[in-house]
């Protein structure tokens, strides 16, 4: 019967799949499967909007929206209404086909990234060898985009928008991909559904998610950080910086374009928080043994969820950083973090099993942090001050 | 379409300069999410670099020196509160005590405390709206401005039960205040002086060892002593900059020199030390509250001989400034033994303030310019008149 | 630590998160129209005109002087005064507004009216929605529209309006009073003319 | 703090050549203020900045005032020949007749400085400078070199009042717009006539209102 639940959208599509004579049938089932993406994705897209906009109301002491529909659920119905009959303005001087493209090539690339993702048990849409690397490169795709769109709106605030994204994520590209190296040296495998698997097994009940190795942790606080900046989000949310920049690199957008670069923007946020999910807390596997009866699909897009509400908690708090210091950030603390992370996970296959790898591998990535850490506060002369008064 | 909008459209958008090379010109402003209101700042960008900035005015321009001249003493009150409508009632001070400086009229004792309690109130809603709005510059998504808020509106509540109006208080008068302060009234700002330092621990666990607020604001928008004591800046700004100069401290305006109160001073001159004084000034403010809302003596409120109506001073002038919470506000009257003032001069402490922006904003990153700028605190109402 | 001030600030925003279920205080927000706080008894808005009695236009207390037009910073009052008069509060014949406009657009609602008004005519009201699509006629009221009752002015400010009555019915009972001594007065006056009237009369032509 | 009086004395010494007035002041504030010429007034602000005992480093508050030409009537008894018959004869003599003179005191502008030490604590000292009329001769020397402090509210001045300053780094307007041409703050300044909507107009708002009504009707006419 669990079994049964956990397999429910397999056996659906197979059932489907079945009634057509075979040479249809696998263009059928990746009809079905992208149909399936593109139902799936927009909808959780509508949900964390209205997550975000609640819950950081919630954190400001405020109701948030509850107008339209019961307590406000209805509220991302109503913007898509809106965008979709709001005047589609396309400035006079902007390259119009570029201007035009920008938004659909970064919707299409984003949902490219969600054919390797494993969604559940048996899950995954192209179960790729090189899965990884197939995610990175779509990912890496995103920034045409962006800047296409900053070049062609012939607007000063988009290209300095524009700019700054490329600049940001191509930093980021980095970090992102050297904390998952990681992951790929602890299973051996660039397919994902492989490194689900290996995740998925018990020990006293308790999980085998990299998360809770030294290494393992240190590279998800890497690649949390990575994410964040790779798509954009507070604190790295400078390329639509919106109290210098306007809206950053999509001010010329509106209408139904822009709501393209809204959407574009959740969707890659959920299928980066789907691909650390994956590569770090187990993707689809359950938090504990005893919870397998629960089906596989639900953890993995409860994980996504979890990972999405971590996003909007952080932008509730912080301020964002400056363009200098989030590269200084990105190739002068993140990048040898992750480089000496690579070198614990070295270290951790060759020690051998026991507590001592435990001891010296946690050992020597806290204290590169913390001195990492210290280091470069002091160079900047960060730090708390002290305040004289006069009578 | 005329010719020469297309030309201006289809110019590139750099701009040579000898020596520099192509650089971007960008004006932030008038309609621009961070000008607090319809401000322009002409920026010329190496990059993201800023390397000239002009600051434009004038959007919100009523003249209110030529208003000031048309209408009465009295009537010019309620225009006051229009100035810098973040704290209606400081202005209202400013201005009586130079009326009551022209004329030489005496405030009676109550009247004065009731001044003070006021002033501090609103010190106090200025300085934490000023933070809330600064780190909404740097990007906090407005969580610290809706704390800040929250805490304001309890003492805009105060104010509307007091004087009627949130903002526009209207409610000195030369000689006194317009209706007296009551105890339910006392007990009412009683509360929120307890309540007010837990907000302001809360406030500084959100923002003031925040690494990324650090990073932002220390070393940024350096302001050096020298030139702010020569360019005239007043308030937390120039007591960011190190200079030991508190009006209440320097005039004993008012009845400023019964309270005990210290002045912080920054060292660096820094967004963080501008952020960092107007934390403690507010908790300066809450001992000066509770000081003055203990000792408040009973009595009349307002000098039973002050006139209202037919108000005409004799010839002559005067000059009264208080510390506002942006900085020194002067009010200069020329009495020509009128019914209006023959010239009727405000001295702004947010414009003057603004003199340096462009000496705090060169070399900085353009994201800078909007931190620096948001540092200065300014009033648009008061900066364009 | 680097790190540590950013995880105080995020616990800052998870206590104001999970206060924003128990708290009335984490979570501020009145939702206007179906929400209203109570106005404080001084809120003040727009000026009114008192009337007392049933029939506005006769119980008006306005007696036409243009203090209020004059005292007005943005001279938003406008006042025409009435060619006949008709009896105030205290009976005495009066000049009365036969126009008297406001226009609201211009108000600043700084009661410098009601301050300067020796009639206890004009007061503030507190009714701020009053936001129409005519840009024109829609917000210059004239004296109807500004006619409110007495009992009204005591509903929304019952302090301040009582203490008005007190004033007037003291001012009238001194103006009865001195009403009352002039007729005594003029009747003593009246008495020995009146005594002399009959004698005079009672001369034979 | 050393009074005007000792002030005055310390610059006329400081400064050779520098003409310098107290303009008293009637309120009870007594601020009295130091008028200095034009030529040595930047002279004698350098001195009052750096001057060990004043060091008013702080300028507070700068300003224009627009006098207006003032126009004075008195009665002078003038003695002058007269062509009279006497006794049939025309002959010259003197009389004294009186008449009436009006003489106009020429208006100028004048700018004012408010001086302050942060130094010192002390304050204020008051200065002005006062151009030679209203119209052509509007030059004063900026004071903004010695503090920058002038720069915007020497700017402001001269926007409103129209008072060059020479010498000062960027003299445009600040408040109104670059092609505005008249000066708003002036006494004898009249705002533009744009009186649409005026339902509570008064006195000579009243009056132009109905001139500007008077005058659309009749352009919608024809």
């Amino acid at each position: 019967m669990t079994n049964m639940l956990d397999q429910v959208f397999v056996l659906l599509k197979h059932r489907i799949v079945g009634l057509v004579p075979m040479p249809v049938q696998p263009i059928l089932g990746a009809v079905l499967s992208v149909v399936a993406i593109l139902a799936v994705f927009p909808g959780l897209f509508a949900i964390s909007v209205l997550l975000e906009r609640k819950g950081l109301g919630r954190m400001q002491n405020r109701i948030g929206p509850n107008r339209v529909g019961p307590l406000g659920v209805l509220q991302p119905v109503a913007d898509g209404i809106k965008a979709l009959i709001k005047e589609d303005l396309v400035p006079y001087s902007a390259d119009h086909v570029v201007h035009f493209l920008a938004p659909v090539v970064l919707v299409v690339v984003v949902f490219m990234g969600y054919a390797v993702l494993p969604m559940g048990r048996n899950m995954t849409f192209v179960p790729m060898d090189a899965g990884l690397l197939f995610y990175f490169a779509m990912g890496a795709s995103a920034e045409l985009s962006i800047f296409m769109a900053g070049w062609s709106s012939r607007n000063k605030y988009s290209l300095l928008g524009a700019m700054r994204a490329v600049a940001q994520m191509i930093s980021y590209e980095v970090p992102l991909l050297l904390s998952s190296v990681v992951i790929v040296m602890m299973t051996g495998s660039l397919s994902l559904d492989k490194i689900v698997e290996v995740q998925n097994q018990y020990t006293w009940g308790l999980p085998h998610w990299f998360v809770f190795t030294p290494m393992g942790f240190a590279a998800f606080v890497m690649f949390a950080i990575a994410a964040t900046a790779e798509t954009n989000r507070s604190p790295f949310d400078l390329p639509e910086g919106e109290s210098e920049l306007v809206a950053g690199y999509f001010t010329e957008y509106s209408g139904f374009k822009f709501a393209e670069f809204f959407l574009g923007e959740y969707v890659a946020m959920l299928s980066i928080s789907g691909l650390g999910a994956t590569l770090f807390l187990g993707g689809w596997s359950a938090p504990l043994e005893i919870l397998n009866v629960v089906p596989s699909w639900f953890w993995f897009f409860a994980k996504i969820m979890v990972w999405i509400c971590f996003y909007i908690w952080m932008r509730g708090t912080f301020p964002r950083l400056r363009q200098d210091q989030l590269m200084n950030f990105a190739w002068k603390f993140v990048l040898p973090m992750t480089l000496l992370n690579l070198l614990v996970a070295g270290l951790w296959r060759f020690m051998g099993e026991g507590w001592l790898r435990w001891v010296v591998c946690s050992a020597i990535l806290l204290a590169a942090y913390v001195l990492g850490g210290r280091i470069g506060m002091r160079s900047k002369k960060f730090g708390p001050r002290s305040y004289r008064y006069a009578e | 379409m005329s010719e020469s909008l297309l030309e201006a459209w289809n110019r590139p958008p750099t701009i040579e300069v000898d020596g520099e090379g192509e650089l971007l010109e960008v004006a932030m402003g008038p309609h621009h999410p961070s000008t607090h209101g319809v401000f322009r700042m002409d920026v010329v960008l190496d990059g993201e670099r800023v390397i000239k900035l002009k600051p434009v005015f004038g959007y919100l321009h009523r003249n209110h020196e030529q208003i000031g001249q048309t209408v009465g003493y009295l009537q010019m009150m309620p225009y006051t509160d229009r100035l810098d409508y973040f704290c209606s009632l400081t202005n209202n001070w400013a201005y009586a005590l130079a009326v009551e400086k022209l004329v030489g009229q005496a405030v009676p004792e109550r009247a004065e405390y009731i001044r003070v309690i006021l002033a501090e109130l609103t010190r106090i809603q200025n300085h934490a709206s000023t933070i809330g709005f600064l780190t909404q510059e740097m990007g906090a998504s407005g969580t610290p401005l809706m704390y800040a808020f929250r805490e304001r509106e309890k003492i805009l509540d105060l104010f509307e039960s007091l004087t009627g109006s949130r903002m526009m208080c209207n409610y000195m008068r030369f000689g006194g205040c317009r209706v007296d302060m009551t105890e339910a009234h006392l007990n009412a700002a009683r509360k929120i002086v307890t309540g007010l330092p837990r907000f302001i621990d809360e406030f500084e666990n959100l923002l003031t060892s925040n690494e990324i607020l650090m990073a932002r604001s220390q070393g940024m928008g350096v302001l050096k002593p020298d030139l702010a004591v020569n360019a005239g800046i007043t308030g937390p700004m120039l007591r960011a900059s190190g200079v030991n100069y508190d009006i209440r401290k320097v005039d004993h305006y008012g009845i400023y020199d019964r309270f005990s109160f210290r002045v912080p001073l920054g060292e660096h001159g820094d967004i963080y030390d501008r952020y960092m004084v107007r934390v403690l000034e507010m908790r300066e403010s809450l001992k000066i509250l509770e000081q003055a809302l203990k000792d408040i003596p009973a009595g009349p409120f307002i000098d039973p001989k002050a006139k209202i109506r037919g108000f005409k001073p004799k010839p002559g002038e005067a000059y009264g400034r208080i510390e506002a919470p942006k900085g020194e506000l002067g009010f200069y009257l020329i009495s020509d033994g009128g019914t209006s003032p023959y010239r009727f001069r405000i001295r702004p402490p947010s414009f003057i303030n603004l003199t340096v922006l462009e000496d705090m904003c060169i070399g900085q990153n353009v994201a800078d310019v909007v931190v620096v700028f948001g540092s200065v605190d300014i009033v648009l109402g008061e900066v364009d008149r | 630590m680097l790190g540590e001030g950013l995880l105080k600030g995020l616990g800052e925003t998870a206590r104001n998160f999970a206060g924003s279920f128990v708290s009335k205080e984490r979570l501020t927000t009145v939702q206007y129209p179906e929400e209203r706080e109570p106005l404080p008894e001084a809120s003040r808005a727009f000026p009114f005109l008192v009337y007392d009695g049933a029939d506005w236009e006769a119980g008006l207390r306005c007696v036409a002087c243009q203090i209020c037009e004059k005292e007005c910073p943005p001279k938003c009052i406008y006042i025409e005064k009435s060619k006949d008069k008709k009896p105030d509060y205290v009976g005495k014949p009066q000049i009365y507004p036969a126009k008297f406009d406001i226009d609201i657009s211009v108000c600043m609602s700084c009661q410098i009216c009601v301050e300067v008004c020796p009639f206890e005519a004009i007061k503030m009201d507190n009714q701020f929605e009053l936001a129409t699509d005519d840009r024109f006629g829609g917000l210059l009221y004239d004296r109807k529209e500004l006619a409110r009752s007495n009992e009204y002015y005591h509903k929304i400010h019952p302090t301040e309006a009582a203490e008005v009555d007190a004033r007037l019915a003291e001012e009238k009972a001194k103006a009865e009073e001195k009403a009352k001594a002039v007729a005594a007065a003029a009747a003593a006056k009246a008495a020995p003319a009146m005594a002399a009237k009959p004698a005079e009369g009672a001369q034979p032509q | 703090m050393k009074t005007v009086e000792e002030i005055k004395t310390a610059i006329e010494t400081a400064v050779s050549g520098a003409q310098l007035e107290i303009v008293p002041n009637g309120s009870p504030s007594a601020e009295h203020s130091l008028l200095v010429d034009a030529a040595h007034a930047f002279a004698a602000a350098k001195f009052l900045r750096d001057d060990a005992e004043l060091k008013l480093d702080f300028l507070s508050n700068v300003t224009g005032v627009d006098w207006l030409d003032k126009e004075t009537t008195e009665k002078v008894k003038v003695t002058r020949p007269v062509e009279k018959e006497v006794n049939g004869v025309k002959t010259m003599v003197d009389e004294t007749v009186e008449e009436t003179k009006k003489t106009v005191t020429p208006g100028y502008l004048e700018a004012v400085y408010h001086l302050y030490s942060m130094a010192k604590k002390h304050g204020p000292v008051i200065l002005r400078m006062r151009t030679g009329n209203r119209s052509d001769k509007v030059e004063l020397p900026s004071l903004t070199p010695i503090w920058r402090a002038a720069e915007f509210q020497e700017r402001e001045v001269f926007d409103l009042f129209g008072i060059i300053f020479t010498g000062h780094p960027d003299l445009r307007r600040i408040l109104m717009w670059d092609g505005f041409k008249d000066y708003p703050m002036r006494r004898d300044y009249v705002d533009p006539d744009d009186y649409e909507y005026e339902p509570t107009a008064h006195d000579d708002v009243l009056k132009r209102a109905q001139a500007h009504l008077a005058a659309t009707t009749t352009e919608a006419a024809q």
